[in-house]
């Protein structure tokens, strides 16, 4: 097992501060509808430094990366498809 | 968790059977988290002003304290991994115990947020506060708001059993840099919460802050 | 013999259309179900083990089949799906596009019976007369839970949810008594809920809906109940409150205070009785009450036919579309 | 059996073949006492801990279709109160559904042979092996608690706002059940997939896998991904019912279609949970009677994995009257004619493995026949509900009732008992009466038909389900369906009675009866606690079968 080094984790650590200082703070600034899609493109991207570096999801076999990514494309699935119909039924 | 394996399955393999089962089931928690996630946001498309002004109520500070919380607790367990794997069992222990108190700091102020939304009657099935033209809608948020951080309260706390759990197995030497999947296992778990948490916030306490 | 097949025969031109896919799907199936049993009945009994006969060797590659024989029987089937599904989902549009001009009917379904409106007032209970060759548009609602209208001599069905409202169309051409069903389960009585559809001759329906003295019309007794909630107080002509007029607005988008459009329907109107502050009509204060708890599905129905009934009333409103 | 397999025949060189073994010296002589059994973490024992909860929970099931089918004899509801007949089919749908069907093949045949086939000694978690089957007892407890109590009225479907607004209380009983199953059916899929995954014996390559391992992991990939969503789903469903607030109940400005959204989106693909390990059944048992490699054997194993993926786009089929946007329906009703091409593969690909085989009828075989011709007819049906405008007319009726019931009961229970009748000798070291298998196998298959065909004529004249009275030009075909029941009744009770019978009175099973390829058959029957004495090299694709050989000597 590797292990990355100190620095890398604080880093994430660092980073992920930084995105959360900036979530907080964007969404206080009018965005004309677009402080959700600010804010939930900010989770992606803190989500993916956790899963990513403290997870170790970079350094895994690709095995692992799918059992990863399976449970995120389903959501997808239910919720993409189900728009089909929340979107266009009236 | 044991694991039998073929004769020839070497420790490592071990290791890497009992990771791959935990991310196995962490996609079940994604799944199980995602229809929360598919419930708020149909309901929303729904309800979006009366999402907004409830979302409103929410407790912003506690909020965001929290959040800063958990995001470090997950620094502290992923040291704690890295430290007993390159043997360094003590400072291990000791980013354990610091997990856990973070864990603890959160569902400290998670209850306290609880009882703030009680007194402020948001509560949706005790003496509501919204009106009727947004009660409905606000009614279903607080619901949503309170199943979801429920939920993942819930899986905080076994995330903390489990952190304690090792924490006695590392105190007691069952743990060391060749074995430690059990610990690795524990802290993807951590990790899944916090990353649910991640999603939570913005959801649930920046609606329509400007 | 009807007895063991208890099939009904279609009493309209899409019952007709829906039977030809039926019968075209039940030819195709039972071709390749025939053919599959019959080749493994022949595989089975020439192929056996007993059987004293040259096999040869097996002439395939080790773990794939033959791969022409495999397309085959992908691409053929592929082609025979598409095209059903193009039929049958033709066929779905029509179903749920009812035509321009229409008899509107008004169905209320409830724990466990179904309640009928027509235009003029009349009323009835598990019954729908209907007179023959006109298009008929249902407009339903259920007071509690789902249920669903299904006439199998139509080969329609549509489920009925409580806080919306379905639409079913159908247009009989055979005069006669067919079955009306509830098709989803609702409960104890769920096999119960049924009733009759009496499709008669148009000029017996004509006498039939106008006699049973009818008090006065959907329209009217809408009306009533208009003046009678003091809807009338603020929308009438000579309120005080600034309400919008209500006249033209039926089947018409109008403006909503947020820049949008919003398409007048009898969901809107609903909507707009029990959550008025929902969508505000654009330069009106929203002071309208909610009548949540005040007025019944049927008081609904009733004011929604009144509001339609000023549909083709000239607007005031410059600013519908 | 009969006489060529008995003595089982010389194989063919090369390959190796288990011995009988003394059953003291099998898995079964590891401990005989009660605790022995509920304490075990062997994959093989723990299977059969399975296997008598689920035949208990089947004929639970069946008693109570048998008084379904008895009520219907009457266009008047004269035996039993229209509440109580909801109640019946509740327990009836509820109790096939999730303890009886979705377990059945997976966690008896799966646990029991997964290992034997890939070659392992266990399963990758056997102790979290032994917590599913206990986490499924306690479910079971508490949803037959609830039925028993006071019955549940719901509906298998628990569709809102009828079940938290208006049923009786018990349905939160129920669902906590269900609920509870879900994890186990969780954790039992988990745990297969890691298995195939990582405990695969050397040599074993992808494309050496059994048609069954590809089955049963495509199955278990489903469960992991469609279960937990039911399961957060009946939350929801207990917290609306119990604090009145939530988001399924227009009343309380929720919305019912986004029940039915989630409810599907689990319970279509269960549907494939519940035919995919059949598939696998019939694959193992079609290879070896017909003594022929599986025709397409990749395309096979690409079918079993399209059907799963493509199972999960197709959940909207279950709507197309309920007021989802009709462009939504159409959506769906696309996607469903695609799953069905993998399906049509799978049925051709069968039919051409008979082609130039070497065949014979055991009673294995005619059930994996029966499975394939019946599977075949309620798959066609399924293109009749598939087509949207058919639907409209189709939907909610007994014609439903007969597709399913096709599928369900004429494929899966059918593949089930071709399975039991293939590894009886496996797993109990004994042979049963080859006369009496074939004979119920003939029983059960005329019973079937005859109870579920007419339910097609049914439905398409327009008889709604769940009816507990009904318009009396439907009763003629109502009373076939029910004497086709009686039939099919009995022919379900049979084996309960030969197959004990064997336990103690039938030969000793050789190791490989069948003369049949696959690891499982290499080992000794009943198989060693630990499987194999030797860990097993895998050199060879799988079903290694040679029909010319065979012939000549059978034929001989
Ligand atoms: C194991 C269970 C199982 C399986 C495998 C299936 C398989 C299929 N099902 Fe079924 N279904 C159920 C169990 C199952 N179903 C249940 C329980 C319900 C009712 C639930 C309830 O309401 O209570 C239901 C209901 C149901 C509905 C909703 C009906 C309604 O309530 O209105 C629909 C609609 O599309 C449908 C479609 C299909 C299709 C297209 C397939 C396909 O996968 C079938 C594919 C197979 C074949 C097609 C056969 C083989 C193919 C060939 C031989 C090809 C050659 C053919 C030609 C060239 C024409 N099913
Ligand atoms: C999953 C598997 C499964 C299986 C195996 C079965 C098996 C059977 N089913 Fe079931 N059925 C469903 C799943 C299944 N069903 C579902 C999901 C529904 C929908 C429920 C709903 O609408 O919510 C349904 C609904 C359903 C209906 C429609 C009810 C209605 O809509 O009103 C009918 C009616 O005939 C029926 C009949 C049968 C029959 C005769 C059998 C037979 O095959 C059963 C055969 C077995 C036996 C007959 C057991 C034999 C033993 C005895 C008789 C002994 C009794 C003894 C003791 C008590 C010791 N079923
Ligand atoms: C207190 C005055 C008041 C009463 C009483 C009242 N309304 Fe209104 N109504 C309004 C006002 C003001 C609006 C415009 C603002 C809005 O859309 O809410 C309105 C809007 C509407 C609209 C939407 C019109 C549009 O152009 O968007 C409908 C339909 C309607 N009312 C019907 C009714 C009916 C039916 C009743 C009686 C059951 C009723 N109203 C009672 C004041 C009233
Ligand atoms: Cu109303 Cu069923
Ligand atoms: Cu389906």
């Amino acid at each position: 097992m590797k292990a990355a080094s100190l620095r890398i984790y604080i880093g994430t650590w660092v980073a992920l501060m930084v995105l959360f200082a900036l979530t907080l703070a964007s969404s206080f600034v009018p965005l004309h509808g677009f402080n959700t899609a600010v804010n939930v493109a900010i989770a992606v991207a803190k989500a993916a430094l956790v899963a990513l570096i403290f997870m170790r999801l970079r350094t895994s076999t690709a095995l692992v990366r799918l059992a990863a990514v399976a449970g995120l494309a389903w959501l997808l699935i239910l919720i993409g498809l189900s728009l089909t119909d929340f979107l266009s039924r009236y | 968790m044991s694991t039998h394996a073929t004769a020839e399955a070497t420790e490592l393999d071990e290791g890497e059977t009992a990771t791959f089962g935990m991310w196995v089931f962490l996609a079940t928690e994604v799944l199980f988290f995602g229809v929360l996630f598919f419930a708020y946001v149909m309901t929303r498309l729904r309800y979006p002003e009366e999402f907004a002004s409830a979302g409103r109520h929410t407790d912003l500070t506690l909020g965001s304290i929290n959040t800063g919380v958990l995001l470090t607790s997950s620094l502290a367990i992923a040291l704690a991994v890295r430290s007993v794997s390159l043997g360094a069992a003590r400072a291990g222990a000791w980013l354990l115990v610091a997990t856990l108190a973070l864990g603890a700091v959160f569902l400290g102020l998670k209850s306290l947020e609880y009882w703030h939304d009680y007194t402020e009657h948001l509560v949706p099935w005790l003496d509501f506060a919204f009106a009727p033209p947004e009660r409905n809608g606000a009614k279903l948020f607080f619901y949503l708001y309170f199943v979801m951080t429920g939920a993942h309260a819930v899986h905080l706390i076994i995330g903390l059993s489990l952190v304690g759990f090792m924490l006695v197995r590392l105190w007691r030497g069952r743990i060391d840099a060749a074995s430690v999947a059990p610990l690795e296992v524990t802290a993807l778990y951590w990790h899944l919460v916090d990353i649910i948490w991640i999603f939570l916030y913005p959801l649930l306490y920046l609606v329509s802050r400007t | 013999m009807r007895e063991l097949f208890a099939w009904h025969v279609g009493a309209s031109p899409y019952a007709h259309r829906v039977d030809v896919l039926f019968w075209t799907l039940t030819g195709i199936t039972g071709a390749v179900a025939l053919g599959v049993i019959t080749v493994m009945a022949v595989f089975a009994i020439r192929y056996r083990r007993e059987a004293v006969m040259a096999r040869g060797p097996i002439d395939e590659p080790p773990v794939t089949g033959k791969r022409w024989v495999e397309i085959c029987w992908i691409v053929i089937p592929l082609l025979i799906f598409l095209a059903v599904y193009v039929w049958g989902a033709n066929l779905y549009f029509q179903y749920a596009s009812p035509p321009a001009k229409t008899l509107e009917v008004y169905v209320l379904a409830k724990q466990w019976m179904w309640k009928v409106e027509h235009g003029n007032g009349r009323r009835e209970i598990n019954e729908l007369h209907v007179p023959r060759g006109q298009a008929i548009k249902l407009v339903m609602t259920s007071q509690d839970v789902i249920h669903s209208f299904y006439v199998p001599a139509f080969r329609v069905k549509r489920d009925v949810l409580p806080g919306r409202y379905a639409v079913l169309w159908f247009r009989p051409t055979r005069s006669g008594v067919y079955h009306l069903f509830c098709a989803e389960y609702c409960g104890t009585d769920h096999s119960r809920m049924g009733g009759r559809i009496l499709v008669m001759e148009p000029e017996d329906f004509g006498r039939w809906v106008s006699s049973g003295a009818p008090t006065a019309t959907l329209a009217a007794a809408g009306e009533e109940k208009f003046r009678a909630f003091g809807c009338g107080g603020c929308h009438g002509e000579n309120a005080t409150v600034h309400a919008p007029s209500l006249a033209g607005i039926f089947g018409h988008d109008v403006p909503l205070a947020t820049g949008q459009f919003a398409h007048v329907d009898e969901r809107y109107i609903r909507d707009s009785i029990l959550m008025p502050s929902r969508d505000i009509a654009a330069g009106y204060p929203d002071v309208m009450p909610s009548f949540t708890g005040r007025v019944s599905e049927e008081d609904i129905l009733d004011l929604i036919a009144y509001v339609k009934s000023l549909a083709s009333a000239p607007s005031a409103r410059g600013d519908i579309r | 059996m009969n006489a060529t397999s008995v003595s089982s025949p010389p194989a063919p060189e090369g390959v190796p073949t288990g011995d009988a073994r003394p059953i003291e010296q099998s898995y079964l002589g590891a401990g005989s006492s009660l605790w022995s059994w509920l304490t075990t973490v062997d994959h093989k024992r723990i299977a059969i801990l399975y296997a008598v909860a689920i035949t208990a929970f089947f004929f639970l099931g069946g008693a109570a279709a048998t008084l379904m089918r008895v009520e219907l004899v009457t266009p008047r509801g004269d035996l039993v109160s229209a509440e109580t007949y909801n109640k019946l089919f509740t327990a009836h749908g509820m109790i096939m559904v999730w303890f009886f069907l979705i377990p059945s093949i997976p966690t008896t045949f799966g646990n029991f042979l997964i290992p034997l086939m890939i070659g392992a000694r266990d399963l990758a978690f056997p102790r979290l092996n032994l917590m599913s089957w206990y986490v499924y007892i306690a479910g079971a407890c508490i949803t037959v608690a609830a039925l028993i109590a006071g019955g549940v009225d719901t509906g298998w479907t628990f569709y809102t706002p009828f079940s938290t607004m208006f049923s009786s209380s018990y349905v939160i009983l129920a669902i906590a059940g269900v609920f509870v199953v879900g994890f186990s059916s969780i954790l039992t899929g988990l745990n297969f997939i890691v298995t195939v995954h990582r405990l695969r014996a050397p040599g074993m390559t992808w494309f050496r896998l059994p048609l069954f391992v590809w089955a049963i992991y495509a199955t278990s990939v489903i469960l992991v991904l469609a279960t937990p969503v039911l399961a957060m789903t009946l939350v929801l469903l207990l917290v609306e019912r119990v604090l009145g607030i939530g988001i399924f109940d227009p009343a309380l400005g929720g919305d019912p279609l986004l029940f039915q959204h989630l409810f599907w989106f689990y319970s279509h693909p269960a549907v494939y949970i519940m035919v995919l390990p059949a598939m696998g059944v019939a694959s193992e048992v079609i290879t070896c009677f017909a003594h022929k490699p599986v025709f397409g054997y990749r395309m096979m194993a690409y079918a079993i994995l399209a059907i799963a993926t493509i199972g999960f786009l197709v959940w909207g089929h279950h709507m197309f009257v309920s007021g989802q946007s009709v462009y939504a329906g159409a959506t769906f009703s696309l996607l469903s004619y695609l799953v069905a091409i993998p399906s049509a593969i799978k049925v051709f690909n069968w039919t051409a493995t008979l082609y130039k085989g070497s065949i014979t009828f055991e009673a294995p075989m005619l059930y994996a026949l029966g499975f394939v011709g019946l599977f075949m007819l309620g798959g066609l049906t399924g293109l009749f509900v598939a087509a949207l405008a058919l639907d409209v007319h189709l939907t909610d009726t007994y014609f439903v009732v007969a597709h399913f019931h096709y599928i369900m009961v004429g494929g899966s229970v059918m593949a089930y008992f071709a399975a039991i009748h293939y590894w009886w000798p496996k797993i109990t070291g004994r042979c049963y009466s080859e006369g009496w298998a074939r004979f119920a196998a003939v029983i059960i298959f005329v019973g079937f038909n005859l109870t579920f065909f007419p339910q097609f004529l049914l439905g398409a004249g327009g008889m709604p389900r769940r009816y507990h009275e009904y318009a009396p030009e439907f009763q003629l075909l109502n009373v076939l369906s029910s004497a086709g029941a009686s039939i099919l009744a009995a022919g379900y009770l049979l084996p309960l009675l030969y197959l004990p019978w064997s336990l103690r009175f039938g030969a000793r099973a050789s190791g490989n009866p069948w003369d049949a390829r696959g690891l499982e058959w290499q080992t000794a029957s009943p198989p060693p606690v630990e499987n194999f004495e030797t860990p097993p090299v895998v050199p060879e694709r799988p079903y290694d079968y040679r029909p010319q050989a065979a012939a000549a000597e059978g034929g001989a």
